[in-house]
């Protein structure tokens, strides 16, 4: 693994393992779900994420569906006394598997493997890291903010209220714009974004949202050449480079997003769909 | 170290459990997990995913769909090309401490000359595994899915290399014993099967093919049945060794398999769900024959 | 009535759901559930298990076998003949409300001859469905799997009758949609896929098959995703209405045959875990349509 | 239908209906399931089969299995006050299905499809009912020997003392063998039956239980004329005739259990297998 590579990955066990769940709340529109990894790493990096599944009523049922694990950012972590560590993830309910995970309850058995692809890069020299999530995309950015001890700019943008809850994770500096103005300004986080690099373009930008948004922040970054960091998604089987399903384009062609991203840099990437 | 270990085709393994071609990358494996990848290695064999002459970019996304127990795949056969294969790939799967089995595909004979020789030459290379389910660009007709082409196409590479070959043969043909048969007589050392089966997805939404390629291929526990009936045909047709594969996610399966007469198996989607089904499926198979429950299985009768 | 009332192949009928051959006994589902069976009949035209020319006690038990999401049967065609059939069956199925769709097979010419004389003749009859999934006694190939073949099976008995042929194909072929296109140059009206996928499963204990004919055929969700490709294959090669089934389960999954190019779907394993799978199916697929996310459907561009 | 069969048979709505388990005990080897049937008759006959599935957790998980609904004999019905029935139902868990049917708590619901199939008929003319059991079998003879009011003679083997609880079920005159002596004497039910039919052959035997012991029982019924019925057991898939998956052998050839059994006249059996 390359010099850079190490800086924005922590390698995982080559093995599924049995994680506990030891909580799953409410937050707004959104599932937190804290589990207890065993044997896993207690430093994952920001921006890796882990492909989870349940212990049971997973690979089937009457709804067929989930059949293979999901992916998801780490949110935060916490290296655990006894090892391994306290992982918590945030979901939004989505379809058969984001449900059946959101239904799990203390004690159940969460099946994970991770953590996996490579996270979140340093920031350019003598810039500020600046964080940009939309809607779920603020799970990866949580660990980070976490990791910049709060020093970091945030800016959030949500659908609604329900899901501006989100927002509550963080503490600090967060600037908060939802699509219905019922939480802060009425908007896109392409707004705040667009003044704070206004005041200030010496910044390093790290996304992650929806597509559009992500090409938003993309393109504006790149009109203004400061460096951006977007942590992308894709539809994924294994979460390890095995089955080549998630790739998405780039300027050095199609490129996997489990073992060449999740966090791409904003240059590498032709637009975001 | 399972106590299953056999000679596949004159090589050596420590026991039956190889991965299925293209869905495991021993070397992005790596870079996920590290040396203790190549220490607690999950298979007897490593099988590449299929390297072409030209290299290929793939289909565009989405190139996944989950099915009831299974799901589809339109990847594309994206590989660095038979050259990006030698120089950087295959350094790199010589540090594995299993054989080394190279699958290719050649969309016509000059093509898979070149790959089987240019392949054959390198001594850390155990053996190659043909595969046939590719179009045959005169005739539009599956090679894999003809008896005639496919025995053509051996023929043509059958004098190119001592290493032993293996043909891949696909599901989505009348009669695959006949096309193993055909294998066979044209000097083909191996039988590998069931490759995927053909299958179609529609967006939930639009309604239009979800998967980038349109069509692709299914893969998983949906398959296993048809993929032990199609292996336990196969085998009863020919003297070849069979590596028998289609949704094996358990040391039962893969005894099933055996039992139908495949000498070796390979997993392949199960792998998605655990890197280290294949290690899993292993323990599960030696427990099976330590029970006495698998030697047995060897002299089922399992004609049709 | 759904609201989504159709023509199919020149007969009326009040949806799009019908049943599958061999998956629904409306004789002895009466006498199981009595005359609300037929005031609630589940399936806008019934379609009968394959009658042959002579009676059949079909296979031996143990004739199924439970996959994942789908299973294995090796019934074995068993009938009362088609003596026995127009003698015993026809009368009671004559009280049924919705149009009669009868299955024959014949195992050559003149037997397949006799059944669409003998059965086209009926006035209670309103479509003959062809099963071509049957080997050919002479040369052993499957009719159904060889264009040539279904074909002149079609030729030899179109002009026997005015009444509807569909040609039921078989999905173990290599191309359905080369079978389709014989089927209708020969004067077929309609085409319905898929029948099973043929697979097999051993004896948990012994390592036998399990099956009483040893393989058998396969069905329910795990073979949709490959019936769904074929129905678009052949809904795009044909002009011909197509009657697609293969795993449906839901109104979703129907209104993804219809957009893949079917005109008629047909439910088959579903019923087998509620008899009124199919008003269900056809409820949900009104719904869909009242939410005008079926109308699309129709126009989307599925072609391969 | 015939007159006959309108005897045996209590016809069923033509649909899969849901029932809510009222609760599940277990009884030494097996599980007792009672479950409210909301619209279904108040009145199956004692041999009909209800064909049951788990609301959730059924048709796949990473198990794969159970997929189809499976056949279990009621062992009890009370008609309901506000409609319907009380069902009872013993299970014995040898696999998927039964497992997971174990598995259900007050609450859940049950997928049911029923009665089915032909029950028990009467006795023959002059002679006195006498039940034999083998196990899980004892389930059809529960309701039979309740409408009997416990005036016929029950004779029951079991395995073992933990499936020997199955017979605390019933009350009345009950005669308990065992494989192992551990309850009642050791042996099989065809001692106490032949001894029962030597001191009085005026009998109409009723069988259910694995196919040796109805074997047996048939051929020792068939050897001295006495009428036996036997309630059969074969793997299914839909219960009402529809996929001719659950034949057996008779004199009139292949016969569906489900529809033309599961009670059969011995003398219409060739050898039970
Ligand atoms: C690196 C990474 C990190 C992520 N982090 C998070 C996170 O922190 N929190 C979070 O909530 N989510 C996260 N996600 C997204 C998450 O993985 C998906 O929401 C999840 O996989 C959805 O699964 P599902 O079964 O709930 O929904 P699905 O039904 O799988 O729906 C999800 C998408 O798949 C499509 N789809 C529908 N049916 C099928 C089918 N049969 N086969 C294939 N696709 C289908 C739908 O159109 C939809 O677009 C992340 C994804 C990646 C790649
Ligand atoms: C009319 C009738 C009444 C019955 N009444 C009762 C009752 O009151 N109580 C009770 O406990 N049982 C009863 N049974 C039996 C009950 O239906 C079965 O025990 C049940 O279906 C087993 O399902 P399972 O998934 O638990 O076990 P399974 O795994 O289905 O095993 C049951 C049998 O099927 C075989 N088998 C294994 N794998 C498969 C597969 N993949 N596909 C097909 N077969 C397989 C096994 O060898 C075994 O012999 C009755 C059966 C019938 C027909
Ligand atoms: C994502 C994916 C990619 C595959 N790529 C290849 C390939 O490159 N070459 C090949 O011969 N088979 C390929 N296959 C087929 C598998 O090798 C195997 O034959 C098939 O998946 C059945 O096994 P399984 O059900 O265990 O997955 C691929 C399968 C999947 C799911
Ligand atoms: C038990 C069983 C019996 C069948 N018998 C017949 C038959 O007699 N004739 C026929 O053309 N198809 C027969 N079929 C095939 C079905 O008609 C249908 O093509 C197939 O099952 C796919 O649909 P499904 O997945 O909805 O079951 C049978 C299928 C099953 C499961
Ligand atoms: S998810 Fe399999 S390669 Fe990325
Ligand atoms: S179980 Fe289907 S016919 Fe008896």
């Amino acid at each position: 693994m390359t010099g850079a590579d190490a800086e924005r990955q922590t390698l995982a066990p080559p093995e599924r393992r049995v994680a506990e769940v030891k909580a799953v709340r409410r937050l707004g529109a959104y599932d937190v779900i804290t589990a207890r990894d065993p044997v896993g790493p207690r430093n994952p990096r920001p921006g890796q994420f882990y492909m989870l599944a349940a212990g049971d009523r997973w690979g089937g049922g009457a709804s067929e569906r989930p059949f293979l694990p999901r992916a998801f950012s780490y949110a935060t972590a916490r290296p655990h006394p006894d090892g391994g560590a306290m992982l918590e993830f945030v979901l939004e309910d989505v379809g058969p598997g984001t449900h059946r995970l959101g239904e799990l309850e203390a004690g159940d058995a969460l099946m994970l493997l991770g953590p996996l692809g490579l996270g979140f890069g340093p920031a350019a020299p003598g810039t500020v890291p600046l964080l940009v999530g939309g809607g779920i995309g603020v799970a990866p950015l949580l660990c980070l903010s976490e990791e910049l001890e709060g020093a970091a700019r945030v800016i959030l943008g949500f659908r609604s209220a329900a899901h501006a809850r989100g927002a509550e994770l963080f503490d600090g500096d967060v600037t908060v714009v939802t699509d219905d103005g019922s939480v802060g300004a009425r908007g896109l986080v392409t707004g705040p974004l667009r003044e704070q690099l206004d005041s200030d373009s010496a910044a390093t930008v790290y996304a992650c949202g929806p597509p559009a948004m992500l090409e938003a922040v993309r393109a504006l970054c790149a009109e203004r050449d400061v460096a951006c960091q977007l942590a992308l998604e894709a539809g994924m089987a294994c979460g390890y480079g095995a089955c080549f399903g998630c790739v998405v384009a780039t300027a050095a062609g199609l490129q996997r997003v489990c073992v060449d991203g999740p966090v791409f840099a904003g240059s590498a990437l032709e637009r975001v769909r | 170290m399972t106590g299953l270990a056999l000679e596949l085709c004159g090589v050596s393994l420590a026991g039956p459990v190889l991965n299925a071609s293209g869905t495991f990358d021993a070397i992005a494996a790596r870079r996920a997990f590290g040396a203790a990848l190549v220490e607690r290695f999950p298979f007897d064999a490593f099988v590449t995913k299929t390297v072409t002459l030209a290299p290929r970019q793939g289909n565009p996304p989405p190139r996944l769909w989950e099915t009831a127990a299974g799901m589809l795949n339109s990847i594309g056969l994206p590989n660095k090309g038979l050259d990006g294969f030698l120089a950087h790939d295959l350094p790199q799967l010589a540090d594995l401490r299993v054989p080394l089995v190279v699958s290719v595909m050649g969309f016509d004979h000059v093509e898979l000359a070149a790959l089987v020789e240019g392949i054959g030459a390198r001594p850390e290379v155990a053996m190659i595994e043909l595969n046939v389910s590719c179009p045959n660009v005169e005739t539009g007709t599956i090679v894999g899915a003809d008896p005639g082409e496919t025995a053509a196409a051996l023929d043509h590479v059958r004098p190119l290399t001592d290493k032993p070959l293996v043909v891949k043969l696909t599901p989505n043909a009348i009669e695959p014993a006949a096309v193993a048969a055909a294998a066979q007589d044209a000097g083909a050392d191996g039988i590998s099967l069931i490759n995927t089966l053909k299958g179609m997805a529609l967006h939930p939404r639009t309604g239009e093919p979800w998967l980038g390629g349109k069509t692709g291929g299914m893969s998983g526990p949906a398959v296993r049945a048809v993929a032990l009936e199609q292996v336990a045909r196969v085998a009863e047709r020919v003297e070849l060794p069979v590596i028998g594969m289609g949704g094996i996610c358990s040391g039962c399966d893969a005894a099933d398999f055996l039992a139908a007469g495949a000498t070796a198996v390979a997993v392949g989607t199960e792998s998605f769900r655990d890197p280290a089904s294949g290690r899993r499926i292993s323990e599960e198979l030696a427990a099976l024959a330590a029970g006495g429950r698998l030697k047995p299985l060897a002299a089922r009768d399992t004609s049709l």
